[in-house]
């Protein structure tokens, strides 16, 4: 059984990784979980400056779903390189840079700054980030900046360049051909889908910022539908992410036409998610013939 | 640091709404500290998704059986609570830091309020144990809420209610003010409870020029310290925020911002 | 307690209707909950021709929630007023024709003939169903085509009139001001969020059309979020749904802008849902001394 | 149609992995008719969110009880195959239309396979007691899936096993075909199981010149014939679709689109 993927000129052993924001740098996450048995590590956000983050609270529980506010909270490029870099290079596994910014030439400058890293395998562009002002969402959901800011960091790296998209527009297939047209060697669906939550008792909005990010098992068939849309649209590959909790999960986002997936909020709930969804997804291709990831592409 | 599954050996209302859980502890998880918490999985279902985080109250090493004191609040102490004896529990723990040993010269004074209680009973419980002096003092609205707790070899327990029905007629702050001081040798507070309560004690403890250590709470996801989920704000640090789960849940209480 | 709301001339007895497509025409619902009680019944969308609707199954739960894909399956006009009118007739609370179609001219024509019906109160105009493919969708997500037919709709008739928003766009505050702009006297938001399950046995969707619209639980937090933004977008009322299972959940909504709310798809899963949903929101006002619906805004 | 709650006063196996649970029915609530269904709210949780369909499959008058025969298939089934007598059951019934009595000069054949048992046996044990001669035959994979059935006092029951492991080798279908319907006074032919097992039943109906009424099953949401959700095909009618839960479950199988 051939569980690997082709990115660019690379390979990511299996079809399971982890989502950027719900797993840190690994680190934490070593003792409850084999990192060597990843597909992949997508790191929490890096921007160059570090970034504090949005007031608190920055979660909320919903039905079946959470929200979070955090706001890219992170250590910046610099404590990034000396702070994260260490760890990551003791990986065995791939380990893709999450990166984050407000302006095109943020998003440049932490790619230039990490580029020479050996521990980083590839980027994923985080141009759907609901939790901060001006920047990130902005690009997301233009297509005319995606692909200009794709192909302005396609000149900056051989590496992969996987832009990660946004649920909240009105037609994602055109900023994921905006993005193909760019240059980006895969595409990841779904960042989280705006939601809110108020408190009752309170009364206000469970979250200073108001509104935030939805994740979990209730958006599940939110990231379906857009993994579904965009592999028809575009040809290069997809990554699924959304609600995934289990291996029947991912077969749906793979038979949707994902090349890979992604686990975020199941990490929360069970450190040791990936490797039961990787276990199966490895039984349904034995149950059904498979040999290889693309075998479950073509039905639909 | 370790994802395990648990059985529950028992359980018991302590106080109106207030529960002792018991659970078994596997020989390969180190044993947690006071101030220390564990995270359940209520369920193996969507709703409530996320594990819920308590603080330890006891730990028996003999029995290798921990305990926790919750609060029956929503959906997921609801659905705690209804399990028997021997059902299994899905556990991730001991998460964060611990409460700071006094030294052989302080006196601990150990404030409790609400679901504050179990991390300062586990504290009070150590201390006691080692033949230290403490006073523990918990406060709640009247007697109903008064917890069923055995007394303290070497210390005392100050129950106050704000209704005066048992105890210390007002709220554990109170009581602090109405104490002597200076009787005491090198008092040191620890606290542990609602956020008016943490912010009152910081307050004492500022104006007596007392240390002060407070065992923060904010909603958490992971647990671990990897989505910046549950911060709390600092001042007069360089960093703004710091994780509960992680850098704490246990924090000088000069070192929060109290807004 | 004034629990009443006005829209343009009129006024909803109370805040908790039942939403299109949940409640038929009320008839099936009569043995089971109390009509008159009912602030108002969204009719089932009417278009000018009968309609058969999607290829079955139409119907899938995901976590918290389902896909539908009905299709507008409806009589059409002529045997509306002849089969339904009849029993609204009967009823004495306010009946609001969920109207449909695939042009503007679809729409007009089916104000045109049934406006001079005493039973129907006003209107909610359908331009966001993701379940017809050449139609509603495109009007509900480009603001100048909702500004156009809203103004154009205007001109048929003095009944209230309410654009009903789809979530699924990029900016759902430029379509609902669009919708104010062209005469509209309220909003509603939200119909279904785009999803997609599969049937990981059979290897294909789970519904024929694919992609479908969810509802329930897990879609309240969109709900919210789009109520609150588009709340302080308009100055016509907004009325709320998605996700509304009890007083709690229409509590958020009111407190988020919304004006009235509608119980959707919980009155499949409890007939009476809508008495007590009323009931939770009475009991909530009066412990936070509210005297009317109004005292619910302001406080972000 | 109402809307009530229920006790469950009994749940036991009868054949593997089906469970036949009695429930209380209230006095104010009509009677069920053979082909009538019943949707069940299985918690207050919106996991599992909607209600689960079920055909009736018997009534007892005198203890206001009616019972159902489910398989344990997935989240919604399985929870209440937990629940112990006593417990709550929100019920929603008599929904949808029932099979048409046979007239005296018919023979009633009642075809029934997999989850199709419960409103074929209610409706076998009503002509039963009305003194019909009724056949009932049952297919299943094995002998672990025959359930455990009392006889019929005027008719019979005849199993089926696709491996010959008990009764007739064979489908439900290959039984009928092997039965000698020329003996049979006005044979008239009614079934509820899975798809493939009705069609072929419609085909026998067809090629033998019998009438045939099939109840079907589709996904359902509100069971009252108010969402258009739970609709099947039909074939040379006026109407392209009609639905389950209201102009069913029980068709005339020449109606429907068989695909
Ligand atoms: C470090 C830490 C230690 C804690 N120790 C104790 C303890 O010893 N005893 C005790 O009774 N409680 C303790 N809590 C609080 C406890 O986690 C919540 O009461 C519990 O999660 C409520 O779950 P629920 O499903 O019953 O309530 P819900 O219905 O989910 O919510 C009720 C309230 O509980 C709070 N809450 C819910 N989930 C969380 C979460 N994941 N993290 C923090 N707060 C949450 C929310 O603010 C909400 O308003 C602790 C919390 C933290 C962060
Ligand atoms: C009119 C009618 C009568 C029925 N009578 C019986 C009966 O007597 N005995 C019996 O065992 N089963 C019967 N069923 C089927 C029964 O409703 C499903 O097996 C049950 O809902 C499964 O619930 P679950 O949560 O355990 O499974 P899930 O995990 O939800 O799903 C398992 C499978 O059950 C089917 N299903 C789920 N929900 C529904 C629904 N609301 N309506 C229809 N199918 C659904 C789905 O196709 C799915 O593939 C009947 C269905 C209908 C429509
Ligand atoms: C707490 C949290 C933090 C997140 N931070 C980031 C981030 O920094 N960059 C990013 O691209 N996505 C971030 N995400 C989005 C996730 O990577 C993922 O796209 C989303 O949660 C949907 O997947 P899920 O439902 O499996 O969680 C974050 C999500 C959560 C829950
Ligand atoms: C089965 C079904 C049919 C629907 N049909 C219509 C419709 O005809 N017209 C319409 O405007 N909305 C329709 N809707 C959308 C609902 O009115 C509502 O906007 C949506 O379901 C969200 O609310 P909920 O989560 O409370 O169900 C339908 C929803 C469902 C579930
Ligand atoms: S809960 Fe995730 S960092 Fe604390
Ligand atoms: S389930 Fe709603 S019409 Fe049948």
């Amino acid at each position: 059984m051939d569980l690997s993927i082709k990115i660019r000129n690379k390979i990511l052993p299996n079809p399971v990784g982890v989502a950027s924001g719900t797993f840190g740098y690994g680190e934490e996450y070593a003792p409850l979980t084999d990192l060597s048995a990843l597909g992949a590590i997508y790191t929490k956000a890096v921007t160059v400056e570090p970034r504090p983050g949005n007031p608190l609270p920055r979660l909320v529980e919903t039905t079946a779903g959470m929200i979070n506010s955090i706001g890219l909270a992170n250590v910046g490029t610099k404590r990034f390189l000396s702070e994260k870099i260490p760890f990551l290079n003791t990986l065995s596994c791939p380990v893709i840079l999450n990166v984050a910014g407000s302006l095109e030439e943020d998003y440049a400058e932490v790619i230039r700054r990490v580029d020479d890293q050996e521990a980083i395998w590839g980027y994923e562009v985080n141009i759907s980030c609901p939790n901060v002002k001006k920047g990130g969402l902005a690009f997301g959901t233009d297509p005319h900046q995606v692909e200009r800011l794709t192909s302005s960091l396609r000149q900056l790296t051989e590496k992969p360049l996987i832009m990660k998209l946004t649920p909240n527009v009105t037609d994602i297939t055109a900023i994921a051909k905006a993005a193909e047209q760019g240059g980006a060697d895969a595409l990841a669906c779904i960042n989280t889908v705006m939601g809110m939550s108020v408190d009752i008792h309170k009364k206000k909005p469970s979250i200073p910022a108001v509104t935030g990010g939805l994740s979990g098992p209730a958006i599940k068939p939110v990231g379906i539908a857009a993994v579904y849309r965009v592999s028809k649209a575009v040809s290069i590959p997809v990554i699924g992410l959304g609600g995934i909790m289990n291996g029947d999960d991912a077969v749906e986002y793979l038979l949707s036409g994902a090349s890979a997936i992604q686990i975020g909020t199941a990490n929360f709930v069970d450190p040791d998610t990936s490797s039961k969804v990787l276990a199966g997804i490895k039984a349904y291709m034995e149950g059904s013939g498979f040999s290889k990831i693309s075998d479950f592409h073509g039905y639909f | 640091m370790k994802n395990f599954i648990s059985k529950i050996l028992g359980q018991k209302s302590i106080a109106r709404g207030y529960v002792e859980l018991e659970l078994s502890w596997p020989e390969d998880c180190e044993t947690p500290k006071p101030g220390q918490f564990l995270t359940i999985r209520i369920q193996d279902q969507p709703v409530p998704l996320l594990r819920r985080p308590f603080a330890l109250s006891s730990f028996n090493l003999d029995k290798r059986s921990a305990s926790i004191v919750y609060q029956v609040r929503g959906k997921g102490t609801r659905i705690l609570e209804s399990l028997p004896a021997g059902s299994s529990l899905d556990i991730l723990s001991p998460l964060g830091n611990s409460f700071t040993n006094p030294s052989k010269e302080e006196t601990a004074i150990l404030v409790a309020g609400g679901i504050g209680l179990g991390p300062i009973l586990y504290f009070a419980r150590e201390l006691d144990r080692a033949g230290m002096n403490t006073i523990l003092v918990f406060g709640c609205r009247d007697k109903t809420l008064i917890p069923n707790l055995p007394p303290l070899k070497n210390g005392s327990i100050q129950y106050c209610t704000d209704d005066g029905s048992a105890g210390f007629s007002g709220s554990s702050v109170a009581y602090l003010e109405s104490l002597s001081l200076k009787e005491l040798s090198q008092p040191r507070l620890y606290a542990c409870g609602p956020t008016g309560m943490l912010r009152a004690c910081h307050n004492f403890a500022l104006k007596a020029d007392l240390p002060c250590e407070t065992a923060m709470e904010e909603m958490m996801a992971c647990g671990v310290g990897a989505c910046m989920g549950c911060v709390v704000e600092l001042e007069g640090k360089e960093q703004k925020y710091a994780r509960v789960c992680k850098d704490g849940p246990v924090f000088q209480s000069r070192d929060i911002k109290w807004t």
